[in-house]
């Protein structure tokens, strides 16, 4: 049973790896469409990893160790914190190892290895990104951990597995994960560096965050570190889907649970993707300094999820 | 009681103490140097017949010694001292200005009138008399104090002083014939002394301000700003040594 | 009896020969010497009476209260001798005064010392007004020895001031003789102290609520509580640093005491009346006030001497608070506080005069960096600052530690205001001090030979009775307090 | 039996802090003294007292003496139960680090003028004074310990005294001591009035009514507040802790910071006894107002040690929202989540002491090799110091709260209890106290911001001053010193089970009440309430890190190219980045600074320099100096000049005073 889990949990793991340029792949896509372009097929950001490993990295000279560390420490921490996330069946032992505070700890762990990279080569770019990543990571983690603590308040549990149990175990309407659904989304959408707050899609200096730490890598590490991202998002819609709409997913490790659970978190995902690439369509990316305000919404979406789990469904 | 009913002797002595009383009212209100030393004089004398007559009442012999003493040391000693040094002083003619003389008067009305109602709750019947002599005295040592306040003039000053001791002495013998003999000849040797050093002081503050107006000695106070201390204080290396 | 007679008796003939003798070095050894003996018979004096020894009679007596007192005096004479010998020397050679004055100063000192014997032996009251007054005669010539403006101004207030208290407190002496006189048969005991202790009971109330008055303002204005205390800062400030030692280790005490062993009086007289505490009452209204007022008075300070004379005010202030409090605690903690300020306050002035050596001026804007020219002397002040201000682990904190809960059981509110003045006198001494100690040595600023024995000494002990009270002192001030009280602390 | 060997051990350990402040006397005539003999014996100190709380806190149970000092009537009376034990352990394992850092560290001062003396007495004294803290039993032995360590710390922070900023740093320092100490003094005061006696036992036994229990805690959370530096009460913290030499810097902000949190634990859970919730309320908004304040402040300094101080702030700010989630829980009678909030706090103590100490050693080597306190001048030093750029690296990892490192698991154990609240009846609580984690959550991710700049601006990038580019490899000792707390750092992160299960004795024995499921499920689990609720698996994250590094690292080497060549710096095709092109510490801060600037004075202005370059001026002030600090000054200032008017000068003004006392004594009496 034990050598069972372990194995569904390596499996998912790889699927996080497996399935995160897919989902960007297809969130192009949908894009692409709405802008009325045919645009490149879904496979496209596997083919810009394989090139990118294929090419040599370059390293400034001004470049310490630590530039070259930082890939693989991001890429890691954060493949681990996703590969916590109850992707296609509950009950993970990995869930058990880090809850859902460690799975922020983690996030944190390679932004901060990201920020720092971001310095190290010591241009003005470099710089400008950490600090604006930093700016909006200190902003959105406090929402994000709101908003999971309103789901582990009620659970009575940090743990992601059990608060999907819960989930599955007695659904209600709860105007608390309403709440905190709607904070979870804004921070989502930040911490990924999607469109209102950044844009994964463009190099103009003023405006870019994630990029713009990005700008010194090239080969490998360019690749790993977007894959990183990817994984990231990926990590955020499962986070999303699977604890608010938990249906479908495997309570067991049977095969045939594992497989309708990965068809439903798929599905899920596409349509949270389809979801995003219309909201990038329609909305314009904001100055950075209107990043807070959104953050702000974000972190009182979530204490009001709190508060309103606290007030109202006591007992609950 | 009714001072009637007193015996002569007692009476007396209550006339004395309250012309005792009215010579530290001429002290108080005298501007002239010389004549107040003189009615100074005249008080010591005064303290020294009531001295004599309440040793008589009572047959306290040790009595006619301090009133003896008394007699030498306030009514002849100290004035003839004081004498001498307002005329090394030349302060002979000095006059002082005195400020708002009623409203002083006023105040020592005032004092005199307190200093009864203050020993008004010493009740109890054989003791009237002495209470009143208390009274009196207490009244004598606060104008004295009041007259220290009231000028400025180093000499008038130490008269006030003086006639504060005459209404303590005043207050021993009436009230309670006589303090122990001991004490007496070491208040009297402490007078003396005091007496010697306040006119070794007097010639010091001359040389220092060249004068005796005690409100020019002003140099040793908190209120100063820091520029004016710099050039009032004590010459630093003057007060403290020469370093190393 | 003899070695009374030989505490007595030594200063007066130091007194007579110094007043004589003119060869400097001579006299300043010999000053050290007569001191020494002093302090010989005084400690013999203090071995008897902890042997249980009646010392009395002949007007004189002396028991567990004053003996201690006769012990620091004694002490601190001697220390303060030791340090006068090249201070006076150093000025001397200044020209700031002559061989005259160097004579009048070496034979003062000693009548100054035998006043305050005698005023802490003597049980008649008239005798103690005598010593005290006397001890104000024999002060003021010194605070005008280097006959500087200030000088003379600074001795003629003092002069002043104190002759005014003194002859109040006369007055109150003589009322309090008008009272015993009713009760007590023989007129020569009227002033005898024990004697009226025994009697108090039966003295007449109003008289002694009005005498107490007077001998409060009088003997007040000597130990310096606000508002009689305009002399001490003057006085402190210009006399030599010797005096000033002396006066605030020594001359405020036996003040204090006066009024501690009249206070006994009055209680006993009012113990039925309607107001038993007014004494009490009275002392504790003067000494917070006095307390709180010199705490302010710190911050504004541009001479040295004068800041730690103010520093004295503040902690007389706060002895004379714990006594009106009264009960064992306060009173243990107030003669304990007595004894560790005196040493202390004594080895601040050693240590000033040395500083002011220095610096060669009493201006705090000018005394800068002592550490670094003369670590000695900058850390020795420091330190002794600290101590001053009650900080652990010297012995000031004890007392003060034990003063506050004395408060805290009596009058818990007040506390606060013992604490915010604490706190307000402290900041006040050391805004002051570290510019003095700290920094950079200005240009030209030499050290100076000092003699920092008296500072060790004091220090030492009071280090050890902040560490550790050694039981025998325990005894002997729990005896003094049962004495003043009436109960045990142990 | 052992538990007296334990108390032996712990007065060997004063013993030898002592003999080593009076062996540096000789350092003034051979300065080698102080780091041949000095040093070591400090080192050895920390150990015996690390050895000692070790010792005791496997046994448990109590030791107690008696010492030939203190009051007549009250011996002074040492005692040494769990609690002293682990606040030795916190105290040995900083002077440990010390003792290997010293040596070294102090040879910048031979050359110097100030006196190696003070330096290496009052160091000794401060040692000796904190352990006597933790080890007294009576309240006259503990004052008299609490001030020695007040009062040589201030002759430490005033050791460099030529620089009137640390003399004014100084002063304060002593001052705000002062009236702390007189606070605490207080506080025990009422204890001792209610239970008749200044000894502990007495103590415990007082009868208290709410009222003045109230009063006694309210006392002691200033005196001890004061000293732990919360918010707002903390302005003497970040001037003195940056003005004392650096060892001294984390010897003050790991460990007296943390003697001060013994005494308001040893007052409050102890010697009070049975709490009121509404006290964990007043500690958690405080502690929390104090966490946020503290980071804030922090973020925005340019001066590494000051910002260090500032984190000191923040990080006491955290403990203390441990320890009033203790006193609420404990208060509502939820013995088992006051115990976990409680060891969340103590946790956090020993993490905060280890990752302090580590980071103010690594400035102390910084400044050694640079001197250079200045952010703006920093840059690079990870290649020229790579030993202390690592060390300071983990430093700053633990200290930002990321797994797997220890700062993580106190944070992740404050959560887990806060998480607790809906337990509470109370539904004011229980939305309080949500409010209060995520005030915690935006500190630990504004930490991480700050230390992100930290790092990135001092040990990454290039070089922004010529001295800085001079900068050398510390000695051995110093890099000693900072390795034996980063491996610390890191084990403590890694397991954090067996720490709780040794630190579990403590609550249990203080309050009754221990966290039986915490090490239940083998050293492997941590699960503070239940596996259900909450479980961390720290090894078997680093395993999994491990292990998908290998992944990557494997797979890297199958697919890609392995050559890696050197060129400059991209910057979007513009010119080649100069050294001053870089990002300062200052334009990092910059956006946070924009949000969260109401909480400071500001004032920013750009002006021209006389050479008529452009120049840009920022000062930072902290609100509570114009809000509480200067009131009281003024106060003071203008009473003592209404005061002097006493001594107007003029003898007969003096006379009249007399007289007027003496007529209103007179009238009063009658």
């Amino acid at each position: 049973m034990n050598a069972i889990a372990w194995g569904a949990a390596l499996l998912q793991a790889l699927l996080y790896a497996a399935l995160a340029p897919l989902l960007v792949g297809w969130i192009r896509k949908v894009k692409a469409r709405l802008q009325n372009r045919r645009g490149a097929t879904v496979f496209q950001p596997y083919r810009d990893l394989r090139k990118l490993l294929l090419k040599e990295a370059r390293v400034a000279h001004t470049a310490s160790p630590l530039f070259r560390a930082a890939p693989y420490i991001v890429f890691v921490s954060t493949w681990l914190a996703a590969s916590t996330v109850p992707l296609i069946a509950v009950n993970l032992p990995t869930a058990a190892i880090a809850d859902i505070i460690v799975l922020v700890g983690l996030l944190a762990l390679a932004r901060f290895f990201l920020a720092l990279a971001g310095m190290d080569v010591g241009t003005a770019f470099g710089g400008m990104g950490a600090s604006r990543e930093m700016l909006v990571a200190a902003l959105a983690e406090p929402a994000m951990l709101m908003a999971v603590f309103t789901l582990a308040m009620s659970a009575h549990s940090t743990n992601l597995a059990s608060v999907i149990d819960y989930q599955l175990g007695d659904f209600a309407l709860r105007p608390s994960f309403l709440f905190a659904l709607g904070g979870l989304i804004l921070v989502a959408i930040a911490e990924t560096g999607r469109i209102p707050v950044d844009n994964p899609a463009t190099h103009l200096e003023l405006t870019m965050i994630h990029e713009a730490m990005l700008l010194e890598y090239s080969g490998r590490h360019l690749a790993l570190m977007e894959w990183a991202a990817q994984i990231k998002l990926v990590l955020y819609g499962t986070l999303i889907a699977n604890i608010f709409f938990p249906w479908g997913i495997g309570l067991d490790f049977a095969p045939a649970a594992l497989a309708t659970g990965l068809a439903a978190v798929v599905l899920k995902l596409f349509t949270l993707g389809a979801a995003l690439a219309i909201g990038e369509t329609v909305l314009a990316k904001m100055r950075l300094f209107r990043a807070p305000a959104f953050l702000n919404l974000a972190l009182l979406l979530a204490l009001l999820g709190l508060l309103s789990q606290v007030i109202l469904e006591v007992g609950a | 009681m009714s001072i009637t009913l007193l015996p002569l002797l007692q009476q007396i002595v209550l006339v004395l103490a309250a012309i005792v009383l009215f010579t530290s009212f001429v002290l108080l209100s005298q501007a002239r140097l010389i004549a107040a030393i003189h009615a100074f004089a005249w008080q010591g004398a005064l303290v020294a017949a009531v001295t004599t007559v309440v040793a008589a009442t009572g047959q306290t012999h040790h009595l006619y010694f301090s009133a003896l003493l008394t007699l030498v040391l306030k009514a002849l000693l100290i004035p003839w001292m004081l004498h001498r040094m307002t005329r090394r002083l030349a302060l002979e003619r000095h006059v002082e200005t005195l400020r708002r003389p009623a409203l002083v008067i006023m105040a020592a009305v005032a004092l005199v009138i307190f200093s009864y109602w203050l020993v008004l709750p010493m009740v109890q019947q054989e003791m009237t008399f002495t209470r009143n002599i208390v009274a009196i005295s207490l009244a004598v040592v606060l104008i004295g104090l009041l007259m220290m306040v009231s000028r400025q003039q180093a000499v008038a000053q130490v008269l006030g002083f003086m006639s504060m001791e005459n209404g303590l002495f005043l207050a021993a013998v009436s009230a309670t014939a006589g303090m122990p003999l001991v004490v007496e000849l070491g208040v009297a040797f402490d007078v003396l002394v005091a007496m010697v050093l306040f006119g070794v002081f007097f010639f010091q503050i001359r040389e220092s301000i060249d004068s005796l107006d005690v409100d020019r000695l002003n140099r040793l106070t908190e209120t100063a700003e820091v520029g004016e201390v710099s050039t009032g204080r004590a010459p630093p290396r003057a007060a403290a040594g020469e370093g190393g | 009896m003899i070695a009374l007679l030989i505490v007595l008796l030594t200063p007066v003939a130091g007194a007579l020969v110094l007043a004589v003798l003119r060869p400097l070095g001579a006299a300043g050894w010999l000053n050290v010497t007569v001191s020494a003996i002093t302090f010989g018979a005084a400690a013999w004096l203090t071995w008897m009476i902890a042997a249980g020894v009646e010392v009395a009679g002949y007007g004189f007596r002396v028991d567990d209260f004053n003996i201690y007192l006769v012990a620091l005096t004694a002490f601190i004479g001697l220390t303060t001798s030791i340090f006068s010998r090249p201070y006076m020397r150093h000025v001397c050679e200044t020209g700031l005064t002559r061989q005259r004055g160097m004579r009048i100063y070496h034979s003062m000192y000693q009548v100054f010392m035998f006043t305050m014997l005698l005023a802490l032996t003597t049980d008649n009251l008239g005798v103690l007004w005598v010593a005290v007054e006397g001890a104000t005669l024999a002060t003021v010539l010194l605070v005008s020895l280097y006959r500087t403006p200030e000088a003379v101004e600074a001795a003629w207030k003092y002069f002043i001031l104190c002759g005014v208290g003194i002859a109040l407190a006369l007055f109150g002496t003589v009322l309090t003789y008008f009272a015993a006189q009713q009760v007590i048969a023989d007129p020569s005991a009227g002033l005898t102290w024990s004697t009226l202790y025994r009697h108090a009971g039966h003295l007449q109330p109003a008289v002694m609520r009005l005498a107490f008055v007077f001998l409060l303002v009088g003997y007040g204005t000597k130990v310096g509580l606000v508002p009689m205390h305009q002399w001490l800062p003057d006085a402190h400030s210009e006399g030599p640093t010797p005096m000033s030692a002396v006066l605030s280790g020594l001359l405020l005490n036996v003040a204090l005491y006066a009024v501690v062993r009249l206070k006994m009086l009055v209680d006993g007289s009012l113990a039925e009346s309607s107001a038993p505490h007014l004494a009490g009452y009275l002392l504790m209204g003067f000494g917070m006030v006095s307390f709180l007022v010199a705490g302010l008075f710190l911050h504004r300070q541009r001479d040295i001497k004068r800041m730690f004379s103010y520093s004295s005010i503040e902690h007389m202030g706060l002895m004379t608070f714990a006594f009106g409090l009264g009960g064992p605690l306060a009173t243990f903690g107030a003669l304990l506080h007595m004894l560790v300020h005196s040493f202390t306050k004594s080895a601040i002035f050693v240590t000033v005069g040395h500083a002011t050596h220095i610096a060669g001026t009493q201006r705090i804007d000018n005394i800068r960096g002592l550490i670094r020219t003369q670590p000695a002397v900058g850390w020795s002040l420091l330190i002794a600052v600290a101590a001053i201000a009650g900080f652990p682990p010297f012995g000031v904190f004890t007392s003060e530690f034990l003063l506050l809960n004395a408060t805290m059981k009596a009058q818990p509110w007040l506390t606060v205001a013992l604490l915010s003045g604490l706190g307000v006198a402290f900041a006040g001494l050391f805004r002051h001090l570290h510019p003095m100690v700290y920094g950079a040595a200005p240009e030209g600023q030499k050290p100076v030979r000092a003699n920092m024995f008296p500072v060790a000494i004091h220090l030492a002990l009071v280090l050890w009775l902040g560490l550790s009270i050694p039981g025998f002192l325990a005894q002997w001030l729990d005896r003094a307090t049962e004495l003043i009280t009436g109960s045990h602390l142990l | 039996m052992t538990q007296h060997t334990a108390l032996l051990l712990a007065g060997l350990a004063v013993l030898l802090a002592l003999v080593s402040s009076v062996v540096s006397v000789a350092a003034i005539r051979v300065p080698r003294v102080l780091r041949l003999l000095v040093m070591p014996l400090f080192g050895l100190a920390g150990l015996a007292a690390l050895a000692a709380g070790l010792l005791i806190l496997e046994q448990g149970g109590v030791a107690t003496a008696t010492l030939p000092m203190g009051l007549p009537w009250l011996p002074s009376r040492v005692r040494l139960d769990v609690l002293s034990g682990f606040f030795l352990c916190v105290i040995g394992v900083v002077s440990v680090a010390v003792g290997l850092y010293g040596p070294a560290y102090v040879r910048g001062f031979e050359r110097g003028r100030d006196s190696l003396t003070a330096l290496g007495g009052f160091a000794g004294l401060f040692l000796a004074g904190m352990l006597l803290v933790v080890l007294a039993d009576d309240a006259f032995l503990f004052m008299v310990a609490w001030e020695v360590m007040s009062l040589s710390s201030y002759f430490l922070v005033a050791f460099q005294h030529e620089n009137a900023a640390n003399r004014r740093a100084a002063f304060l320092y002593l001052l705000m001591a002062h009236i702390g100490g007189l606070a605490i003094l207080l506080g025990y005061g009422v204890l001792a009035s209610f239970g008749g006696g200044f000894a502990f036992e007495a103590m415990r036994a007082a009868p208290l009514s709410p009222g003045w229990a109230s009063v006694a805690f309210a006392l002691a959370f200033v005196g001890f507040g004061m000293k732990a530096g919360l918010v707002p009460l903390h302005a003497w913290l970040p001037e003195a802790h940056p003005a004392a030499p650096s060892h001294i810097s984390a010897l003050m902000s790991g460990v007296m910071l943390k003697v001060a949190v013994y005494g308001f634990i040893r007052f409050v859970f102890d010697l009070l006894g049975d709490v009121h919730w509404q006290w964990g309320v007043a500690v958690l908004v405080i502690g929390g107002i104090s966490a946020l304040t503290g980071v804030l402040a922090a973020l925005m300094q340019t001066d590494l040690k000051r910002l260090l101080a500032y984190s000191s702030v923040e990080n006491l700010g955290i403990i203390f929202i441990g320890l009033g989630l203790a006193l609420v829980f404990l208060g509502t009678g939820h013995a088992l989540l006051g115990a976990l909030a409680f060891v969340a706090a103590l946790y956090h103590v020993l993490n905060h002491a280890l990752f302090k100490g580590l980071l103010f050693l690594g400035a102390g080597a910084i400044v050694q090799s640079t001197h250079e306190y200045n952010l703006e001048q920093m840059g690079g030093l990870l290649r020229r110091m790579p030993w202390t750029g690592l060390f300071f690296l983990l430093g700053c990892i633990s200290i930002a709260a990321l797994p797997p490192f220890n700062g993580f698991v106190s944070e992740w154990l404050t959560f887990q209890a806060a998480l607790q609240a809906w337990q509470l009846e109370s539904g004011v609580l229980r939305s309080l106290i949500p409010i209060v984690s995520a005030v915690l959550a935006l500190t630990g991710a504004l930490v991480a911001a700050t230390f992100v700049k930290v790092y990135g601006v001092a040990f990454l990038g290039q070089a922004r001053s010529r001295h800085v580019r001079r900068a050398r490899q510390v000695p051995l000792g110093m890099r000693a010193g900072q390795g034996w707390l980063a491996s610390l750092c890191l084990l403590l992160g890694v397991l954090p089970t067996t720490v709780i299960g040794v630190i579990d004795v403590i609550p249990r024995e203080l309050l009754g009440a221990g966290l039986p499921q915490a090490a239940a499920h083998g050293w492997l689990w941590l699960t503070p309430v239940s596996p259900a609720t909450a479980s961390y698996s720290a090894p078997l994250v680093i395993v999994l890190l491990a292990v998908f590094a290998g992944a990557a690292l494997w797979g890297m080497r199958r697919s890609a190219v392995r050559r890696v060549r050197r060129c400059d710096a991209w910057d979007c095709g513009f010119a080649p980045p100069t050294v001053r092109m870089q990002y300062t510490a200052t334009a990092f801060a910059q956006p946070i600074r924009q949000v969260f600037g109401l909480l400071f004075h500001i004032e920013e202005s750009v002006g021209q320099r006389e050479d008529g370059a452009p120049r840009y001026q920022l000062s930072i002030a902290d609100r509570a100096w114009s809000l509480f600090y200067m009131p009281v000054a003024r106060a003071v200032e203008s009473a003592s000049r209404r005061v002097v008017r006493l001594q107007s000068g003029n003898v007969r003004v003096y006379l009249g005073w007399t007289l007027a006392t003496l007529v209103l004594l007179l009238w009063i009496i009658s």
